[in-house]
């Protein structure tokens, strides 16, 4: 048997019913992007499941290379486009620590609040995908709805919706505009109500709860060992978020809690994320009272230039832990290398641990509350 | 393409015929070009706005467009959302042979077009959609609003709207645009000019110096006047965990070798003592002490690193880093392990870029995430994980040539960035 | 010669005038055998138009109505651009996938798979010829209605298999599969429902059944038996909706997770005869429930005769539709609420709660009829 | 998942689940029903209909563009910065000589095809002579009109 296995499939084993395989994607709706999942059934059953990157790889690290550090902040949008202002943040910090610059308050304060409002756009993509996924089409057109308010928010203060290329060592491009707070003020309550009905919608749906509650489980030891990180770890135990554990920018300073949940099924997966949009809510919430009035929104600029050395930054992206690797190899202008640490990535490597024995359907369940953003696996 | 491309053939000679076909045609040209149904496809950022068009705020269903078909059997119109890789390109000419006629397709975004962002120095990259398959409309922007979406539709609306069963829609042919570079073109163009303009001019400058000697130019560039902003002094905070030097020195006693980084003489624990608190400690680790370490580290009630936060390797002249990123998840602190792996330069230099060059043994046995990771250094770097389950190219096809994170990789398709 | 009665308005038209018309003919093809064949064939011919007519042009109506709907769940407008509010959509869709090119896959096999889109609409076809649309207005009257209709539902299946078969992809092929063992499972709470409805109306016959239901609002079945008329009707709304394919169990399509099911392969014109057969078999679905629970064409009277009067003054194939179209926007906005279950929760929910509660509700259905006598 | 319960234990889930089970689904519908029924709530955005009040934000990214005064004059000075600054060589600064022979601006070529709207140009821009213009019909059936030349006239010096 083992002969005639295509290449990643490694369960031997006997059976009486006849297997065969199946490629989900790279074109497929429910893979999230263009990634190519090889299936090998029994019946409705999956046997095992080996993922096939690379669909999308366009060597980022490579191009890096002969880019200046500035220039790669732009290029970091193109990671996890869904929170593109995040992975600003995550290049900007690693850059900061190199040049040894700091950033003032409000900058500070600007830096947080777009973060929020990055992972809630990401969770409401992630709200109306799962629905969608589950064949809800109307959780979709829901979770894109708000989505699309923050958006706005984002292209005012940043001059574009998608992708943002935002922040700068020292602080960011711009000073928000007047109109900053109160927009996510009306914002926040606007969401409020509207979050009040999503939660409405789906939450206790009775096919929702037959469909997601102990499918998938990763238990709190699989998914340290293979890496998973934000909410996918954080469903299944264990209390780690980056705000908390090397808190960066002021998030020591702000009053919020991780929710953790145990179960580490889909229906964890999916509470843990509505419960961190409340979360980013309070968040918000704060940084809107304590927001400073005065003072400088940026450092001085200086060009881009990081002395020799290796600099690691780290942060909590609505997927995960965002790390930045960055190599100096001279003083100047360009990285020698830089490496990306995309948070999807251990996902998918453990989703063949979470699938085994469980249906097709459930495959679709369980890569929507994975929530993965393929280009930031591929790079 | 269908019945009503020979209804000319049949109906014209008829009288009164003419104008029956063009009814027909009117009535079907209408229903085509107000009922295009896009395929569901998308790669990267570029589908997160088409996502947006078909959602409440934009409604691609004004147009009639909201069917968005999974199979492409169904679809009428492929609109590519998204970067092309190589890897990707036969997938997506199948797509478009898949499509029944008549078939148009939106390229959306810069990447579609020309590559966008990955033009220069990219070895994955298919620049432009062109190459592959006959695109109708081009939507520049990276990625497009979702109107500017729509203005694409609208163009193809008209684009449509103007062929009749007597210039029936037929299949396009792809335009090679793959190697087009159009920085160098555009100077190389502009420098032939130049020389001409060079040449016609050298009598009127020279007479324009004699009139004029001591010519100065009135125009005066305004220099943006720049926010006066303060300097800010960062300060580094330090959560969780043992710090460097204590990490450092429970490590020295065990492995004696350990060393890190720097270019001073100074001893090596006041360099660790200078490193500052945010910046994780990263040893320079043995190559025999690898393994042993990272099994000391995992298993060590000290230390208690079970979470490898990432795998990766740099390129340099002789050898090999193999970085290795752990951290403890109970304790908090973070530890980087540096291997330096020389290069075996028994091969011959010509065999080099193609072969393996290094070998290391593998730690999925220890940490199964960093199977990929491994995966992943060995496509990219080609170094050899001994020991490794599944050790296959991970992102490029089995079949590409060389080892591209490496610094003198070289691919017969890429094109060095001009400046 | 046995000539099946036709009874409708134009059927008693057309059999009085054959014979006048053929008064003019020759005297030796005179006779009354040829003209009861004509009227016959004149009858079929305009009952057939008539089905057509009623199921292909409800479709693109259903389709807009659909869009429309959906739009209107997920605060949006729908199409807009072409004509008022976008009425003339569908049927730019329905133009536009007719002049589309046709072919079948590599490896299909082709007789099948072209005949697979066909079988799939002749269901929907024959259950309208079944339905009083008004109290003439019924193409085929058959005493054993509802028999037949149970028969003529499970036809269906037969295509969708054939056409995930046939098409040579193993999303197809589960689909199909999905699909059989959905619809084998929801045919027999479907047929036991029907069976509730025959049984407090002692009648097999639809029109007997509708007019069993004269009276006022509380004499339709869903109101007649206390609480049991209810539950019946909401389970044959499930049912319906599973037999239908429909979201929420729409598991043989399933488009985030067999790209579309059984019709995966298919394009133009034959893909339009799923597309077409969904919503017609939509419509007779409806007009279903409407006739077994809804009182069919009777006006929802109140019992006060000052209200009633006027209620029953606008004819009763326009009470028909508007009750019709009232449960096809119940369908579509549980469609548009609902996640999918998965298929084997589809089936446990069938086996383990829905055949039990319909055999209960058959007990007491028959438990209430003992006792009110 | 499977467990080991007993039968009453299975009979009352069974049962807790016909009740609550209904219940959520009648939940979701109410949400579904409420905003069927309040078409206020349709947020939609008319595109091409409502082109004469769709205004983009100040910062928003378009199309690259040169600020000209009144008699097409620009401020370049063909310095190169934004041609380095960009991260795909989008933007070609082609000098000229005068005819004082002093090095000035002759061609701004600006690829709109491969243009990644980072804005990094404007930023590095010492004169402000380049901005993003909030343009955003630009969809074309001919690729060659993606290539603009952005000035109109030879730079000034």
């Amino acid at each position: 048997m083992s002969a005639t296995l295509p290449p990643g499939f490694r369960i031997q084993r006997e059976t009486n019913t006849e297997e065969f395989f199946i490629n989900m994607g790279p074109q497929h709706p429910s893979t999230h992007g263009a990634l190519r999942l090889a299936l090998r059934m029994d019946g409705e059953t999956i046997v095992e499941l080996v993922p096939h990157f690379g669909y999308i790889h366009r060597g980022m690290e490579k191009q890096a290379e002969s880019m200046s550090y500035l220039q790669y902040i732009a290029m970091s949008d193109r990671q996890d486009y869904l929170t593109a202002i995040q992975n600003n943040l995550g290049v900007v910090i690693a850059l900061e620590k190199g040049m040894n610059v700091g950033v003032p308050e409000k900058g500070e304060y600007i830096r947080v609040m777009l973060q929020e409002l990055g992972r809630i756009a990401s969770h409401l993509v992630f709200y109306g995908c799962f629905g969608g996924d589950l064949g809800g089409q109307t959780c979709l057109l829901f979770g894109f709805k708000e989505r699309e308010m923050i958006h706005d928010i984002l292209e005012e203060v940043t001059g574009s919706r998608l992708t943002t290329n935002f922040f700068r060592p020292g602080g960011s491009r711009y000073d928000v505009p007047d109109t900053f707070l109160p927009r996510v003020k009306a914002f926040l309550d606007h969401l409020e109500g509207a979050m009040r009905d999503y939660e409405r919608f789906l939450s206790k749906n009775i096919i929702v709860l037959e469909r997601s509650v102990g499918i998938g489980i990763l238990s709190k030891e699989d998914a340290i060992a293979y890496g998973c990180s934000g909410p996918v770890l954080r469903a299944s135990g264990v209390e780690f978020d980056v705000r908390r554990a090397n808190p960066y920018s002021i998030y020591d300073q702000l009053d919020f809690d991780i929710p953790v949940f145990h179960n580490g099924d889909c229906y964890d997966r999916y509470k843990i994320r509505i419960a961190e949009i409340h979360e980013s809510m309070k968040i918000l919430r704060q940084c809107i009272d304590k927001f400073p009035k005065e003072g400088a929104w940026r450092s001085k600029e200086k060009p881009v230039r990081l002395p020799v050395g290796r600099y690691y930054s780290e942060i909590e992206t609505a997927k995960g832990l965002y790390a930045t690797y960055v190599v100096a190899a001279t003083t100047g202008e360009k990285p020698y290398r830089i490496h990306t640490r995309g948070p999807s990535f251990p996902h998918i490597a453990a989703l063949n641990k979470m699938v085994q024995g469980h249906k097709i359907s459930d495959l679709v369940t369980i890569m929507a509350t994975l929530d993965p953003v393929i280009p930031e696996i591929d790079r | 393409m269908g019945i009503i491309n020979y209804a000319p053939k049949i109906l014209d000679p008829i009288p009164g015929g003419k104008y029956v076909v063009n009814l027909v045609d009117y009535v079907v040209n209408w229903a085509r070009a107000n009922s295009i149904w896009p395929l569901t496809y998308g790669t990267s950022c570029c589908a997160i706005e088409m996502m947006s068009s078909s959602m409440a705020r934009y409604d691609i269903a004004r147009f009639g467009s909201e069917v968005f078909r999974a199979s492409p059997r169904q679809a009428d119109l492929f609109i590519l959302a998204g970067t092309i890789t190589r890897r990707m390109a036969p997938a997506i000419q199948m797509l478009w042979e898949q499509i029944p006629g008549p078939k148009y397709a939106i390229a959306m975004g810069a990447c579609t077009i020309s590559g966008g962002p990955f033009i220069y120095d990219n070895y994955a990259v298919v620049r432009g959609a062109q190459n592959l398959i006959p695109v109708d409309v081009f939507v520049p922007g990276c990625p497009p609003r979702p109107e500017a979406l729509f203005h694409g539709l609208l163009t193809l609306r008209e684009k449509i709207l103007k062929e009749t069963c007597r210039h029936p829609w037929h299949v396009g042919r792809p335009k090679d645009v793959s190697t087009m570079d159009r920085y160098r073109e555009a100077a190389k163009t502009w420098a032939a000019l130049e020389e001409m303009k060079d040449e016609e001019m050298a009598e009127a400058r020279a007479k324009f110096k004699e009139e004029h000697p001591d010519y100065k130019s009135s125009f005066k560039p305004i220099r943006i006047k720049k926010e006066e902003l303060p300097e800010v002094p960062r300060t580094p905070t330090h959560k969780g965990g043992l710090t460097q030097s204590e990490l450092f020195a429970k490590l020295h006693a065990k492995f004696p070798k350990v060393s890190v980084h720097t270019h001073s003489d100074s001893p090596i624990e006041e360099v660790v003592a200078q490193i500052p608190a945010d910046h994780p400690l990263e040893v320079i680790v043995d190559f025999e002490d690898y393994l042993p370490m990272v099994e000391f580290l995992k298993n060590d009630p000290e230390f208690k690193m079970d979470f490898l936060i990432d795998e990766t390797a740099i390129d340099y002249d002789d050898h090999f880093d193999l970085v290795t990123m752990l951290r403890s998840m109970e304790i908090g602190h973070k530890l980087f392990l540096c291997v330096q792996l020389k290069k075996d330069f028994a091969i011959a230099e010509e065999a080099r870029p193609t072969s393996l060059l290094a070998s290391v043994p593998t730690i999925s046995n220890l940490y199964p995430g960093a199977e990929v990771k491994e995966r992943e250094i060995y496509d990219m770097f080609g170094i050899n994980f001994e020991g490794h389950p599944d050790q296959r190219r991970i992102f490029l096809d089995k079949d590409f040539v060389g080892y591209p994170l490496r610094k003198d990789f070289t691919h017969p398709q890429m094109i060095r960035r001009p400046v | 010669m046995y000539v099946p009665s036709v009874t409708h308005p134009i059927g008693d038209f057309v059999r009085e005038w054959v014979p006048k018309l053929s008064a003019y003919l020759p005297e030796q093809l005179q006779s009354q055998t040829l003209d009861s064949i004509v009227a016959f064939l004149v009858n079929a011919v305009i009952c057939i138009i008539a089905v057509c007519a009623v199921n292909i042009g409800s479709a693109p109506i259903l389709i807009y109505m659909e869009r429309k709907v959906c739009a209107h769940v997920q605060c949006r407008l729908g199409p807009m651009r072409l004509g008022w509010h976008g009425t003339l959509q569908t049927i730019a869709d329905v133009i536009k996938m007719l002049f589309k090119e046709v072919y079948a896959p590599s490896g299909a096999d082709k007789l099948m798979f072209y005949l697979a889109p066909l079988i799939v609409l002749i269901a929907p076809f024959m259950v309208a010829a079944l339905i009083p649309f008004d109290k003439n207005l019924v193409v085929s009257d058959v005493s054993m209605g509802i028999p037949l209709i149970i028969a003529v539902n499970g036809f269906g299946v037969l295509g969708i298999l054939l056409g995930g078969w046939s098409s040579n992809n193993k999303y197809s092929l589960l689909g199909a599969l999905r699909s059989g063992a959905q619809m084998i499972s929801y045919e027999i709470s479907f047929a036991m429902i029907l069976l509730f409805v025959v049984m407090i109306s002692g009648s097999t016959n639809l029109m007997t059944i509708t007019q069993s239901q004269a009276g006022t609002i509380a004499d339709w079945f869903i109101f007649k038996i206390p609480v049991l008329g209810f539950i019946g009707f909401i389970l044959f709304f499930i049912s319906s909706t599973a037999e239908m394919n429909r979201a929420p169990f729409d598991i043989a399509e399933a488009e985030q997770e067999l790209t579309g099911g059984y019709h995966t392969e298919y394009n133009g014109t034959p893909f339009a005869m799923f597309y077409l057969a969904e919503y017609i078999a939509l419509v007779t679905n409806s007009a279903l429930a409407t006739t077994c629970f809804l009182g069919g064409f009777h006006a929802p009277c109140i019992g006060v005769a000052a209200v009633d009067n006027y209620l029953t003054m606008v004819p009763g194939v326009v009470w028909f539709f508007a009750k019709v179209f009232f449960m096809i926007w119940c369908y579509m906005m549980v469609r548009w609420t609902f996640v999918r279950p998965r298929v084997d929760q589809l089936m446990d929910f069938e086996w383990k709660f829905l055949l039990p509660v319909n055999l209960l509700l058959l007990g007491a259905g028959a438990a209430y009829i003992v006792i009110s006598g | 998942m499977q467990e080991n319960i007993t039968l009453v234990q299975y009979f009352k889930r069974y049962l807790k689940r016909c009740i609550t089970g209904p219940w959520s689904l009648i939940c979701g519908l109410s949400v579904s029903l409420k905003y069927f029924l309040s078409p206020w709530k349709i947020v939609t955005e008319q595109y091409p209909e409502n082109k004469k009040t769709l205004r983009m934000h100040e910062r928003y990214r378009g199309r690259l563009e040169m600020v000209e005064d009144e008699e097409g004059n620009n401020h370049c000075t063909a310095c190169g910065m934004c041609e380095r600054a960009c991260p795909n060589a989008s933007i070609n600064v082609l000098p000229t000589k005068n005819i004082a022979g002093k090095k000035v601006l002759g061609r701004y070529v600006y690829h709109f095809a491969s243009c990644t709207q980072c804005g990094l140009c404007v930023e590095a821009c010492p004169f402000g002579a380049i901005v993003m213009s909030p343009a955003f019909e630009v969809a074309t059936t001919e690729p060659s009109s993606l290539e603009m030349i952005l000035n109109k006239k030879e730079g000034q010096g």
